[in-house]
C-alpha cells in the first residue's frame, strides 16, 4: 500500500433511516398557526432546525404539504428559495450560504413571507437609485441633444 | 476605526440589501433556538446599530481558535458580522509591528473605554510571576488585568481561555487558568472547544448586537443556546447507542454500519457543544460522523478525563490494582482481626467459670 | 459462685462461631421466618419472629467479632445486652421457642436461627434467666437423676409391673446385651406400658437387651436450659453406663430432645466419638422389621395419622422409619398437611413443656395442630415421642376434640404376631 | 467544582477509593467470620456434610413453596429485584464494558431495550418490597435504619442508570455522575451492612445444609 489509491474507498449508507414521529405534530402545529392567520391575520413561522427531524419525518412532511403554485429565488448573500405548498397560505423558506449549505429553514404560515416583501429602506434606496439614474440619463439625453 | 453611518448604511452602499440581513437574522435566530418571529426584530436592531470596537488578546494559545474564526473558503453570510464590527486590536491581524502596535491597543481602549468587547484566547500563566507568556516584557496577568476593566465584556474563545485548556492538562508547569480565574468583575462569555465553533462566537456577538444583552449561560459560563444539549443528545448515532449497537473497534462491521461509538471511547454523552448540529467545514461533517468518537474538547480539563479511547462507563484511573491492593491488605487486616477475635474467644474460655447445678438454684447475682 | 450478667455474656462469646457470624451477616430482615414460627402464626404479635428473639447475641457478636462494631465499642457505641433486655428476652428465648426448627427451613439466606436460639440460651442460663420449672427440672435431673424425679427404685418397680404384665424377663445392668434401652421420665410415670411393649417386641426379634440403673433417664433438661456444662453431665452418665455394660447400641426412647441431646450433640458434649451407637427405637424397629425379626398380624381400622416429633424428623433425621412401621399396622394413614420436615411442633417442645409460666401460650399456638387435624378427620394420632404425647394430648382435650394419642412403638407391640 | 469535575472524580479517584474500601472491607468481614471457625462435629455423620452443603448453597435458591402463598408477594418481588439487579449489572454492554476495561473480559450484551424493561420492573420490585417492609406487622417491626437506608442505596443505582438511558429531560453527565456516586456509595456501605449477604448466604446456606446433612436431612 504505497500510496493514497492503496487504500480501499467503501461506501455505505451510515445514516440510520428512522423517523422521531415528528411530522404529524408539526403539520398539527401548522393547521393551528394557519387557523390564526385567518382569524387574526398574525403570521406563523415554524424552525425545522428546533425539532429533532430524521429522513423519514421530513419526507412524510414535504409529501403531505405538497408543491404549490409560487417558486422564489432571493439572491441575497447566497440563495433563498421561498416556495408556496399546495396548501395555500404555508410557505416553506430555506436560506443557503453562499456554497450552498442550508442556513436556516421555516415552515412560514402568512400571506406573504417577510424575505419576499420590499424593505421600506431599501425601497428609499430605490427610489434614489432610481433617481440618480434617471438624472444621469436625462443628461446623458441631453448632451446628446447638446452634441 | 469608527464612523457614525448605521451599519445598513455602511452596508448599502456595498449593495447588501436589508434581505441579506433579515436572512442573516433567520439563521442565527435559528442557530439561538429564538422564536423565528425574532428574526424581523433583530434584522431592525442590527440595521440601525453602530459598528462595534472589538479587541482582541491571545495568550498561552496555539492561534487555532482565530484560525477557526477566520478561515473559510468563499465569504459566507456569517462573514456579516465581520462587517458589523471593528477588530481594532489583533495581535496576529494587525498590520503593524512592535510599539506601533501596543499603540494601537491603547488607542483603541481609550477610544471606546467601557465599551469595547474583549476576546482572549489562551489561558493565562501564574506560575513565577507569570513569566511564561510576555508580550512585549509584559506578563499575559498583567496585559489582561489593565485591559479588562475597560472592556464591556468579555468573551473566552477556545478551551483555553475558557477552563485553562492545553496548557492547564496535568501538570500544569506554567500554572495556567482561565480568564475567569482572574475577572470576577465583567460578564464573561465562555466559548469552549478546540477549537471552538466560528458560528457560535458569530452567534453571540450578533445577539449582543441586537439585543443588547449576552446570552443566558450555563453554570460553566457558557452560552446556553449552543451548550445546553449534548452531543449525545444530537447524535445521528443515537438510535444505535439506544438499540445497544455498538461498534467495538474502528475498523468492524458495527464501525462500518455506523452505529453508536461508545464503547470506543466517545465522549459525546458528556460533552456540551453544538458540533451535532452545526457541524464543521462550512457543515460538511463533524468527528462522530468521520468515524471518530467525541473527545469531549469543550469540557473543563478535557485532556486530563482519562483516555479518548476509553469509554465513559469505565474508569479513568486504576481501579483492578488497586482492587488487588484492597483485596491484600483486606485479607491482612481481616487475618488480624481474626486472631483478635479468637484470643477474645481463648480469653472468655479460660476466665468463665462453668455453670454448675449450684447456679440454678441461686439468685441471679446483677 | 452465681450466676450473672457477665457471666451470661461471656458463654455467649464462648459459644459465638463461624456459622453464627455468617448468619448474622446475611440476615436482612425479610422476616419470613415469622410465617414458619407457629407462636407468630397463631398470635399474630411481631416479637415472636424468631430472628428477633437472637437479637441479644446478635449485640454480642457485632460487638465482640466484628472490626467495626470493636471500634464502636471503644467509642462506648456498640453496647451490650442489658440485664433487663435479658429479662425481656427470656421470655422469647425460652417460652415461645419450642428448638423445633421450622424457621431454620425457609430462611431465604439459608440461616439456621434454631441454632442460634440453642447458644442464646448458653447465655441465658449463665446470666441467671432461665425459667424456674426447667430450673427445677434440671437440678433433679442432676441431683435425683430424672427431671421428674424418677428414681432407680422407681425405675425397679416398674420393672416388677412390666414384667409381671407381659411374663418376660425385663433385664436391668445386663452386660454384654445388644441394646441398652433408656427411657424418659414420662414413660416409667405415665406410659409404663412402654417399657412391656419395648420387652416383647425384643423378644420376639430375639435381641439382647437391658436397662440400667445408672443409666435409665434419656431425657436432658442440661440441654433444654442450655448448658453444654450441664448437658454434658448428664450424657456423661449414659456414656459410663454402656461403657461398662459393653453394649453395642444405646437405644433412645420415644422422646424427641433426648434423641438430639445423645445422638447428635453427646459426643460434642463429652468432647470424644461414642464407642458404641445410639439409635432411636424407631431406626431399631424399622432395621427389625427390614431384617424380618418384627412380624405384626390384624390392622387398624381407625384413620391414622403420624405426628413427627421436631427433633426426630427434622432435626434428627429419622422421617422414613415410622412411615415403614406404621404401614405395617394401620392400612388407612393418612398425612397431615406439611407433615414430615415441615410438620408444626406440639408446642411444648425444647423445655416450653417444664415451664408452668409458658402454658398459656403453649395452648393458644395448639391452634395451628388443630387446624392441622381438622382438615383430615383421623380419629388417632400416632407420634414416637412421650412429650409430644403429653402435648397433644393436652392440646386436644382443651380443643375438646375426640383423638386418640398413641405411641408407635406400642401400637407396634399390640400387634406382635403371636 | 463543577459537575464535570465531580464526574471526572466519580469515574477515578472515587471508584479507587470505593473499590479500596470494598474490598477491604469484604475481605475483614469474612476472615472475621471464618477465622471464628466451628467445632468439629464427633457425632457420627448419615451423609456427608460438605456434599450436603453444596446441595443447599444451591436448593435455597428456589421459591420455598410453604411460603408461597403467605409471603407471595415478597418472594416475588424479591426474585425480581436480585435477578433483574443481577442481568443489569452484568449484561448492560457499558457495564461489560467497565469489566472489560478492568479485568479484561467480556461477554456479550443484551440490548438496551430489554435492559430498560428489566430496570424499570426491579425499580418496580424494590419498591413492592418497601411497600411491604412498611405494612407487613413483622417486617415493620424488625425493620431499622439501615435498612431502609440500604434499600435507598441498592435503589439510586437502578434509577439514576434509568435516568441515564433517558437524558432528553436530565444532563447525562449529572446522572453519570449521580449514577457513579451511588454506586460507590453502594461499594462503600456493602461490607458494613447486611449487603454483605450477598456473599455470605452462601455460607450460611452451606453450614446450615451442612449440619443438616450430616443428620440426614435434607434442607
Amino acid at each position: 500500500m504505497n500510496s493514497l489509491k492503496g487504500i480501499p474507498i467503501i461506501k455505505l449508507d451510515a445514516t440510520p433511516v428512522m423517523s422521531h414521529g415528528n411530522a404529524l405534530p408539526l403539520l398539527h402545529e401548522i393547521e393551528v398557526l394557519l387557523d390564526q392567520l385567518i382569524a387574526t391575520g398574525k403570521s406563523g413561522a415554524i424552525d425545522l432546525r428546533s425539532l429533532p427531524m430524521l429522513a423519514d419525518d421530513y419526507e412524510k412532511l414535504k409529501e403531505i404539504l405538497g408543491e404549490g403554485e409560487v417558486k422564489a429565488t432571493v439572491d441575497a448573500m447566497g440563495p433563498s428559495q421561498v416556495r408556496e405548498t399546495a396548501i395555500h397560505g404555508v410557505w416553506w423558506v430555506t436560506h443557503f450560504n453562499s456554497d450552498a449549505t442550508v442556513l436556516a429553514e421555516f415552515i412560514e404560515i402568512t400571506y406573504i413571507p417577510e424575505i419576499l416583501q420590499t424593505h421600506p429602506a431599501d425601497a428609499r434606496m430605490g427610489l434614489e437609485n432610481l433617481r440618480s439614474r434617471l438624472m444621469s440619463t436625462s443628461q446623458v439625453d441631453k448632451g446628446e441633444t447638446d452634441v | 476605526m469608527s464612523d457614525d453611518k448605521t451599519l445598513a448604511e455602511t452596508l448599502a452602499q456595498r449593495g447588501i440589501s436589508r434581505r441579506s440581513f433579515l436572512k442573516f437574522c433567520a439563521s442565527i435566530a435559528s442557530l439561538m433556538a429564538m422564536p423565528p418571529a425574532m428574526a424581523v426584530e433583530m434584522a431592525e436592531k442590527l440595521a440601525a446599530a453602530r459598528r462595534q470596537s472589538v479587541v482582541y488578546l491571545s495568550f498561552q494559545e496555539c492561534t487555532g481558535c482565530l484560525e477557526s474564526l477566520t478561515r473559510s473558503h468563499s465569504p459566507k453570510l456569517e462573514d456579516l458580522i465581520f462587517d458589523a464590527i471593528s477588530l481594532d486590536y489583533q495581535e496576529t491581524l494587525v498590520a503593524c509591528a512592535g510599539h506601533f502596535a501596543e499603540h494601537i491597543l491603547k488607542e483603541a481602549i481609550e477610544k471606546n473605554d467601557g465599551k469595547f468587547i474583549l476576546m482572549v484566547d489562551g489561558s493565562i500563566p501564574l506560575k513565577d510571576g507569570g513569566i511564561y507568556s510576555t508580550i512585549a516584557g509584559r506578563t499575559n496577568l498583567d496585559i489582561l488585568e489593565w485591559v479588562a476593566p475597560h472592556a464591556a465584556a468579555v468573551i473566552a474563545v477556545g478551551s483555553c481561555a475558557a477552563f485553562g485548556g492545553i496548557p492547564k492538562a496535568n501538570p500544569n508547569p506554567t500554572g495556567a487558568v482561565a480568564v475567569s480565574d482572574i475577572i470576577k468583575d465583567k460578564p464573561i462569555i465562555n466559548v469552549p472547544g478546540c477549537p471552538p465553533i466560528p458560528v457560535v462566537i458569530t452567534g453571540v456577538i450578533a445577539h449582543y448586537l441586537t439585543m443588547g444583552t449576552i446570552p443566558d449561560l450555563d453554570e460553566l459560563g457558557r452560552p446556553k443556546v449552543f451548550f445546553g444539549d449534548s452531543i449525545h443528545d444530537r447524535c445521528y448515532r443515537r438510535p444505535f447507542y439506544d438499540q445497544g449497537k455498538f461498534a467495538k473497534s474502528f475498523d468492524d462491521e458495527g464501525a462500518r454500519n455506523g452505529w453508536c461509538l461508545f464503547e470506543l471511547g466517545c465522549k459525546g454523552p458528556t460533552t456540551h457543544n453544538a458540533c451535532a448540529t452545526t457541524k464543521w467545514n462550512g457543515g460538511v461533517s463533524f468527528p462522530i460522523e468521520s468515524g471518530h468518537g467525541c473527545l469531549g474538547c469543550s469540557e473543563p480539563d478535557f485532556w486530563d478525563a482519562g483516555s479518548f479511547y476509553t469509554a465513559l462507563s469505565a474508569p479513568t484511573k486504576d481501579v483492578a490494582n488497586w482492587a488487588a491492593i484492597g483485596v491484600a491488605a483486606g485479607a491482612a487486616i481481616g487475618v488480624a482481626a481474626g486472631i483478635a477475635n479468637r484470643s477474645t474467644k481463648t480469653e472468655t474460655k479460660r476466665t468463665r467459670k462453668p455453670l454448675t447445678v449450684d447456679d440454678l438454684k441461686g439468685k441471679p447475682k446483677s | 459462685m452465681s450466676t450473672s450478667l457477665q457471666q451470661g455474656l461471656a458463654a455467649m462469646i464462648d459459644k459465638i462461631d463461624a456459622p453464627i457470624a455468617s448468619f448474622f451477616n446475611s440476615c436482612v430482615h425479610c422476616g419470613m421466618c415469622a410465617d414458619a414460627c407457629l407462636f407468630y402464626t397463631e398470635t399474630g404479635d411481631p416479637k415472636y419472629t424468631p430472628i428477633h428473639k437472637l437479637e441479644p447475641l446478635r449485640k454480642v457478636w457485632y460487638r465482640e467479632f466484628t472490626l467495626e462494631g470493636r471500634l464502636l465499642k471503644m467509642f462506648g457505641l456498640a453496647k451490650a445486652p442489658t440485664d433487663a433486655e435479658l429479662v425481656e428476652w427470656e421470655t422469647l428465648i425460652y417460652d415461645s421457642c419450642t428448638l423445633c426448627g421450622r424457621c431454620s427451613m425457609v430462611c431465604p439466606v439459608g440461616n439456621d436461627i434454631v441454632y442460634m436460639v440453642r447458644k442464646v440460651r448458653e447465655g441465658m442460663v449463665a446470666s441467671g434467666h432461665a425459667p424456674a420449672g426447667l430450673k427445677e427440672a434440671t437440678v433433679r435431673s442432676i441431683e435425683i437423676g430424672s427431671p421428674m424425679g424418677v428414681t432407680a427404685d422407681t425405675l425397679r418397680a416398674q420393672i416388677k409391673h412390666a414384667a409381671k404384665d407381659t411374663g418376660l424377663d425385663i433385664p436391668l445392668d445386663k452386660a454384654g446385651v445388644d441394646y441398652l434401652l433408656l427411657m424418659s421420665s414420662a414413660e416409667i410415670m405415665q406410659f409404663p406400658e412402654f417399657m412391656g411393649a419395648a420387652a416383647q417386641i425384643f423378644h420376639q426379634a430375639g435381641v439382647s437387651w437391658t436397662l440400667s440403673s445408672t443409666a435409665y433417664e434419656a431425657t436432658n433438661s442440661g440441654m433444654q436450659i442450655g448448658s453444654s456444662e450441664l448437658a454434658a453431665v448428664l450424657v456423661k452418665r449414659i456414656v459410663d453406663a454402656a461403657e461398662k455394660l459393653k453394649v453395642k447400641t444405646v437405644i433412645s426412647p420415644e422422646c424427641g430432645h433426648a434423641y438430639t441431646a445423645l445422638r447428635w450433640e453427646g459426643p460434642n458434649l463429652v468432647g470424644r466419638p461414642f464407642t458404641f451407637k445410639v439409635k432411636h427405637i424407631l431406626e431399631v424397629l424399622d432395621e427389625l422389621r427390614a431384617e424380618g425379626k418384627l412380624r405384626t398380624e390384624g390392622l387398624e381400622t381407625e384413620r391414622m395419622t403420624f405426628h413427627d416429633p421436631c427433633q426426630l424428623v427434622r432435626r434428627g433425621g429419622v422421617h422414613d422409619q415410622p412411615r415403614n412401621l406404621l404401614r405395617m399396622v394401620a392400612p388407612d394413614y393418612v398425612e397431615m398437611e406439611d407433615a414430615g420436615n415441615m410438620n408444626w411442633c406440639c408446642g411444648g417442645g425444647g423445655g416450653v413443656s417444664a415451664n408452668e409460666r409458658a402454658e398459656p401460650l403453649r395452648i393458644k399456638v395448639f391452634s395451628r395442630k388443630k387446624k392441622q387435624l381438622d382438615k383430615i378427620g383421623v380419629s388417632a394420632m400416632v407420634t414416637a415421642c412421650s412429650n409430644c404425647r403429653n402435648m397433644l394430648e393436652e392440646g386436644l382435650e382443651h380443643n375438646h376434640m375426640d383423638i386418640k394419642v398413641l405411641s408407635l412403638t406400642e401400637l407396634i407391640a399390640e400387634h406382635l404376631a403371636k | 467544582m463543577n459537575i464535570f469535575d465531580i464526574l471526572q472524580w466519580a469515574r477515578g479517584t472515587g471508584l479507587q477509593i470505593a473499590v479500596v474500601i470494598f474490598s477491604v472491607g469484604v475481605l475483614i468481614r469474612l476472615l472475621e467470620m471464618w477465622m471464628l471457625n466451628r467445632k468439629p462435629d464427633l457425632a457420627e455423620p448419615r451423609a456427608s456434610g460438605t456434599l450436603g452443603g453444596w446441595r443447599t448453597v444451591f436448593t435455597r435458591s428456589a421459591p420455598s413453596m410453604v411460603l408461597m402463598k403467605k409471603a407471595g408477594l415478597l418472594l416475588v418481588s424479591g426474585y425480581i429485584f436480585h435477578l433483574g439487579f443481577f442481568i443489569v449489572l452484568f449484561f448492560f454492554a457499558p457495564h461489560i464494558r467497565l469489566f472489560h476495561n478492568m479485568f479484561g473480559v467480556s461477554w456479550p450484551a443484551l440490548p438496551n431495550g430489554i435492559i430498560e424493561i428489566i430496570t424499570i420492573l426491579s425499580i418496580g420490585a424494590l419498591f413492592a418490597l418497601l411497600a411491604h417492609r412498611i405494612m407487613n406487622p413483622v417486617q415493620r417491626f424488625l425493620s431499622t435504619f439501615q435498612d431502609y437506608f440500604v434499600w435507598l442505596a441498592s435503589l439510586l443505582p437502578l434509577l439514576t442508570g434509568y435516568l441515564l438511558l433517558h437524558t432528553s429531560d436530565f444532563s447525562y453527565s449529572q446522572m453519570l455522575t449521580a449514577h457513579l456516586l451511588s454506586v460507590e456509595l453502594l461499594l462503600v456501605i456493602f461490607p458494613f451492612t447486611k449487603l454483605m449477604h450477598a456473599f455470605t448466604t452462601f455460607f450460611s446456606r452451606w453450614y446450615t445444609g451442612a449440619m443438616a446433612a450430616r443428620k440426614g436431612v435434607t434442607v
